[in-house]
């Protein structure tokens, strides 16, 4: 019982990670991916924010007459990976707009069909040559 | 004095809430999108007053204070402005209110407005 | 200013980056990004004279000491790598001008030098610092301007590789997280040497197994290990030509930096391969890696597709030497490393300036170019010989070590799978070579011209690399070993 | 008291995420998430007071600012999508404008 | 936020999966309050709630707004994520309970951020005096990061302006003027405030939450805004491109100046403390003007990267037009 208490919070978290994960792999909308991405990040975000939290404690900006303050550490790191986040998201949807001006598509599969489409119109121009 | 606030801020708090709560049912219960904007748009603006004003009454400090007035003072010109903007992209794009005549209406309307692409 | 070699090492492209935004003009940029580059790489041999002479080196970034602030660390192992990369990187850079202005467009030029710069800091940074979550940092850095590169191919199959490749390396690098945060919510630190002593003390927790097996499973997406590689093909195949030849040499050489460090110093050998059975799973994954790759290699009809599955190929020859779990095996895994950068580096640097005359790297195009460009096949059958294995060459050398390796430990079944690999190669290799050579050359098409000095230079120098560490092995040997046994010592 | 209101708009959160997921029309979505954005920053207030540290009003802030140019974009953006896609079919009410 | 999470995954209008995403971005943000990480919570509600969106939104736009049936069968990807999740479950079970404050996490480095920091860098929010002080070159990577973001939008998206385009564009952006009048006349009162605002961020970063990286988005987001509603090209002529671009690099100069400066000093690199005859001063003095350069380079990074995907997306429909 104490264990699911102690833990439950971080299984949540881990459900959390499963979701945007599974939405990675399994939606073929480039778009999605991204989202899904979003979310299994912000997850492990929650993650490593949980971990540095202490109970009855508050947030670590030093005042009088508190002596109890939450790890600041992760918090830090936290900042650092949400930029990365945002740089990453900003890049693939930057992507995604270049591959639908290409392509005319934001589907893996149409995507994946045309490009083996690609490869096969070039032997055929190969063979004619 | 200190009593009187205490209960005064409580007051404006628990009002606040109800208004909440009663927006929230709107949006909730209401049938179409113009009701439900109008449950939102009304109470959201007073609600976020009262229970800001609420917070104010419990005596913080001047800068603590200072902050929720200012919070108060963006939300009275957000809240209003985003109302009349979602209303307005609204009826720009068609999406007919529901009079009792029209049930109908609304799923095309609603399809109207939610209309998926074909590219 | 020799204290603060470690940093420079570091800083200096990370400024030149910038620099570049403001100089603005492509010619002038691309000096610049030379010079930062070179410089880079006098740091990287300074460096590693001073490792070698008085071993390891710390540096404390912002004046606190570790484990509170980051700490820069360099000993052998990484020291050996950095020299490897900022090396190719130079030496790459060299024909870039001449093969990017034909490849990008006028605009884009010095956006392409910028990224450039910042890749390779970022790979620069992933080695020497000594910091867990400042890997992270720095793998973001390489990763994203990665990914902008290869999408500046001019093919739209540059964008898709490009996105598959963003996708995967994100899902990478978040595993990356999530392993780092698991070890320092275990040990409640970040620092490498400080976790290194930390992490015995939890090594039998379920978490910590957990922490190393993300932490792996994200490295081995990143080094496009044998069944996680979906995305290096096409990447290296449709990213401009310059792009290929610089990460083929150098990325995967930074992920299986980290594979090693994060085994060897970090968790220790005991916890990696006793507590789990890691090291059966790697040679299973490498030797499959190997012959899988070399396969699909034979039947590719771009040669760019060709080398980079060999590519995959050899992350497999590194794996094995890496799951020998011996001082030999890592000693022929860290050569394999510098010799495969030699020779991807000459190989895709050639097949840039194939790609600069011809426009193609399609394997029928490649028909009679062994008399219209004489000295660039050479170089790619050089480097191909090199990639089989055959004496004389670098290839030679860690093949050679990797099998005296597997026969010290008895694996005679394992040592006859390594050559049956090489054969493999040799047929991939031969296609080359026989179109090249011995095919007319295609009816019609205007005879091209042996490619300019601006990449001669640059091919024929890794090339003459290429024989001179297969000749005269002393030197990489000699640091290579080091690097092993200073990793052993740290571990036992 | 302070507590009861965190509690009510934790409970309207919720009614609000129900419409969000429900819809039916895009505008549906956008009301309800801009009454969510308005609920979250009253929450953080709120919260603040609950965890006795009110100065971090800032973020409050930060949140009403946010929401409202998260509703400005959606609407300019669905304006734009709904114009690129519908074309030029008339459109009277908006010629009229 | 399971809920929504789920709902994302279901919902196959691409408009409502943004919106939802926004809200889980403002969920997670309330939740990282609760968590004592305010000044997460700052980042996150601007970025995965406010920029995130945004951007998506934008491509959103651009690229269509439904999703096509998934053809492939999701076993394998249930498979993979199941055996994830197991792996992480499992690891769970040796960990140190949630909240408790004698877990390795608290007690080997963490203390002396909390309880020496005070003396050695003078700050009270610890948050920073990690991020800009013990740990600056993690920050110094971050922007180094952004920056490279903003080099790689610019990369990929960046297109040649033709001056044919913009008239078309320039009526598209009267015909706005009339329907956003009210929007207009909010925003153009409140676009000074919020500008003040971001100042007040970026230099009360010490003492409360905030700091550049804040700072940074909410400036970008008060320009942001005017683009919206303005159009882009009265934007542009409010903070043209060149410009931008010039500023994102010379933040990461900035901080890479003050690197340098602190080793020409004597100290390591980033060494505050050589910057001043008073260690604590010089503190002051590098966290200052780090958190400007990052400020800096943040704002114009996410205007940069703003700023390329709408003059796309206008590059788009003046081709659209033009082929009409």
């Amino acid at each position: 019982m104490t264990m699911i208490l102690g833990l439950y919070n971080y299984w949540i978290v881990i459900v959390l990670m499963m979701i945007g994960f599974y939405i990675i792999i399994a939606h073929g909308h480039l778009i999605k991916k991204i989202i899904g991405l979003n979310i299994f990040q912000t997850s492990v975000f929650i993650f490593y924010i949980s971990v540095g939290k202490v109970e009855g404690a508050t947030a670590p900006i030093w005042q009088e007459g508190i002596l109890l303050y939450s790890n600041p550490l992760p918090h830090v790191l936290i900042l650092t990976a949400i930029v990365v986040g945002i740089a990453t998201t900003a890049l693939g949807l930057a992507l995604i707009v270049r591959i639908k001006e290409a392509y005319g598509s934001v589907d893996e599969d149409e995507i994946q069909s045309m490009d083996n489409q690609d490869v096969a119109n070039q032997e055929k121009e190969h063979q004619q040559c | 004095m200190e009593a009187m606030l205490s209960l005064l801020s409580g007051f404006f708090l628990l009002f606040g809430s109800f208004l909440c709560l009663s927006g929230g049912v709107g949006i909730l219960r209401f049938p179409d999108f113009y009701t439900r904007m109008h449950a939102v748009g009304v109470t959201d603006t007073l609600a976020a007053a009262m229970i800001l004003i609420g917070l104010m009454l419990q005596n913080p400090e001047t800068l603590v204070i200072i902050k929720l007035m200012l919070i108060l003072l963006m939300t009275l010109f957000i809240s209003p402005a985003a109302s009349h903007a979602l209303g307005q992209a609204a009826v720009l794009n068609n999406l007919s209110p529901l009079v009792d005549s029209n049930i109908k209406d609304l799923d095309k309307s609603t399809a109207s407005g939610d209309k998926p692409s074909k590219s | 200013m020799l204290v603060h070699l470690p940093i420079l090492q570091v800083i200096v492209p990370l400024i030149a980056a910038p620099t570049c935004l403001i100089l603005r003009k492509p010619k002038l940029v691309w000096l610049f990004t030379l010079l930062a580059s070179s410089l880079a790489f006098v740091i990287s041999i300074l460096l590693l004279q001073q490792v070698m002479l008085t071993g390891t080196i710390s540096y404390e970034l912002g004046g606190w000491s570790p484990p509170w602030g980051i700490e820069y660390r360099i000993d052998k192992l990484n020291a050996f790598i950095a020299l490897i990369i900022s090396g190719v990187s130079t030496v790459v850079l060299l024909a870039a001008q001449t093969s990017i202005e034909k490849e990008i467009p006028q605009e884009k030029q010095t956006l392409f030098y910028i990224l450039y710069l910042l890749s390779l800091t970022g790979m620069l940074g992933i080695l020497t610092t000594g910091d867990a979550f400042n890997v992270f940092v720095f793998l973001e850095i390489s990763s994203l301007s990665a990914y902008s590169l290869i999408a500046l191919g001019k093919d739209r199959r540059a964008l898709w590789a490009s996105f598959q490749y963003l996708i995967m390396g994100t899902i990478g690098a978040t595993f990356i997280l999530i392993g780092i945060g698991l070890m320092y919510q275990m040990t409640g630190t970040l620092n490498m040497a400080d976790l290194a002593t930390r992490l015995p003390e939890v090594a039998e927790t379920r978490t910590i197994t957990t922490a190393y097996v993300f932490f792996i499973v994200g490295v081995c997406l990143k080094l496009a290990l044998f069944p996680l590689h979906f995305w290096l093909p096409n990447a290296y195949t449709y990213a401009p030509s310059i792009v290929t030849a610089f990460f083929a040499a150098t990325s995967t050489k930074v992920a299986a930096y980290l594979l090693i460090r994060f085994t060897f110093s970090i968790f220790g050998i005991s916890f990696s391969f006793t507590t789990l059975p890691m090291e059966t799973l790697f040679l299973i994954l490498g030797i499959s890696g190997i012959f899988i790759a070399s396969t699909v290699a034979i039947y590719q009809d771009n040669i760019k597709h060709v080398f980079a599955y060999s590519s995959v190929a050899q992350v497999g020859y590194m794996i094995v030497g890496f799951s020998l779990t011996t001082h030999a095996g890592l000693t022929a895994m860290l050569l394999h490393m510098f010799n495969h950068a030699l020779m991807k580096g000459a190989l895709f640097l050639a097949l840039a300036a194939v790609v600069y005359r011809v426009g193609s790297t399609r394997i029928a195009d490649f028909q009679g170019l062994g008399r219209q460009m004489p000295l660039t096949m050479a170089a790619i059958v050089v480097g191909g010989l090199s990639l089989i294995g055959v004496p004389l060459t670098v290839g030679f050398v860690s093949k050679w070590y990797l099998v005296v390796a597997v026969i010290e430990k008895g694996w005679w079944w394992l040592a006859g799978l390594v050559l049956l690999g090489s054969l493999l190669a040799v047929i991939y290799v031969w296609r080359i070579v026989e179109t090249a050579y011995f095919k007319a050359p295609i009816a019609g098409r205007q005879p091209v011209k042996e490619a300019p000095m601006a990449f001669l230079v640059p091919v024929w120098l890794l090339v003459s690399a290429n024989v001179y560490f297969g000749i005269d092995t002393r030197l990489s040997v000699e640091i290579a070993t080091a690097a092993a046994k200073s990793l052993f010592g740290v571990a036992q | 008291m302070v507590i009861a209101a965190t509690l009510a708009i934790l409970v309207v959160m919720v009614l609000a995420i129900i419409r969000a997921v429900a819809g039916p029309s895009l505008y549906d979505r956008i009301l309800a998430v801009n009454m969510f954005g308005t609920k979250t920053v009253l929450l953080i207030s709120l919260l603040g007071f609950v965890m006795g540290r009110p100065e971090f009003l800032d973020i409050a802030m930060v949140y009403a600012l946010i929401n409202f140019i998260s509703v400005i974009g959606v609407l300019r953006l669905s304006d734009a999508f709904n114009s690129k896609h519908n074309g030029r079919v008339a459109n009277p009410m908006k010629r009229d404008s | 936020m399971v809920g929504i999470a789920l709902a994302v995954n279901q919902i196959k209008d691409m408009f409502a999966v943004v919106m939802l995403a926004g809200i889980y971005g403002l969920v997670s943000a309330s939740f990282f309050v609760a968590m004592d990480a305010v000044d997460v919570a700052f980042t996150e509600a601007s970025v995965g709630a406010g920029i995130s969106t945004l951007l998506m939104l934008t491509t959103v736009a651009m690229t269509g707004r439904t999703e096509h049936e998934a053809s492939h069968k999701p076993l394998l990807a249930l498979l993979v994520v199941t055996v994830t999740g197991g792996l992480l479950i499992y690891g769970t079970f040796d960990m140190p309970y949630f909240g408790s404050a004698d877990a390795p996490v608290h007690n080997h480095v963490a203390p002396r951020y909390i309880y020496d920091s005070m003396k050695e860098i003078g700050v009270p929010n610890m948050v920073t005096s990690v991020l800009a002080s013990y740990r600056g070159f993690d920050t110094f990577g971050e922007v180094t990061v952004i920056f490279t973001a903003g080099i790689g939008v610019l990369a990929l998206l960046s297109v040649v302006r033709r001056p044919k385009n913009d008239a078309a564009v320039e009526a598209i952006n009267d015909s706005m003027h009339e329907k956003h009048l009210v929007l207009r006349v909010v925003i153009k009162t409140m676009i000074p405030f919020i500008l003040l605002y971001a100042f007040y961020v970026q230099f009360h970063g010490d003492y409360g939450p905030g700091g550049g990286f804040q700072a940074g988005v909410i400036f970008a987001a008060a320009i942001i805004m005017y683009a919206l509603l303005f159009g882009l090209s009265a934007a542009r002529r409010v903070i043209t491109q060149p410009v931008v671009q010039l500023l994102s690099a010379l933040g990461v100069l900035i901080y890479g100046s003050v690197g340098f400066v602190s080793m020409l000093n004597g100290g390591s690199f980033l060494d505050y403390s050589v910057l001043s005859a008073d260690p604590i001063a010089g503190q002051h003095l590098g966290i200052l003007l780090i958190e400007l350069g990052v400020g800096l380079t943040v704002a114009s990074v996410m205007i940069i990267i703003f700023f390329s995907f709408s003059a796309r997306s206008e590059y788009q429909q003046a081709k659209k037009g033009e082929s009409l």
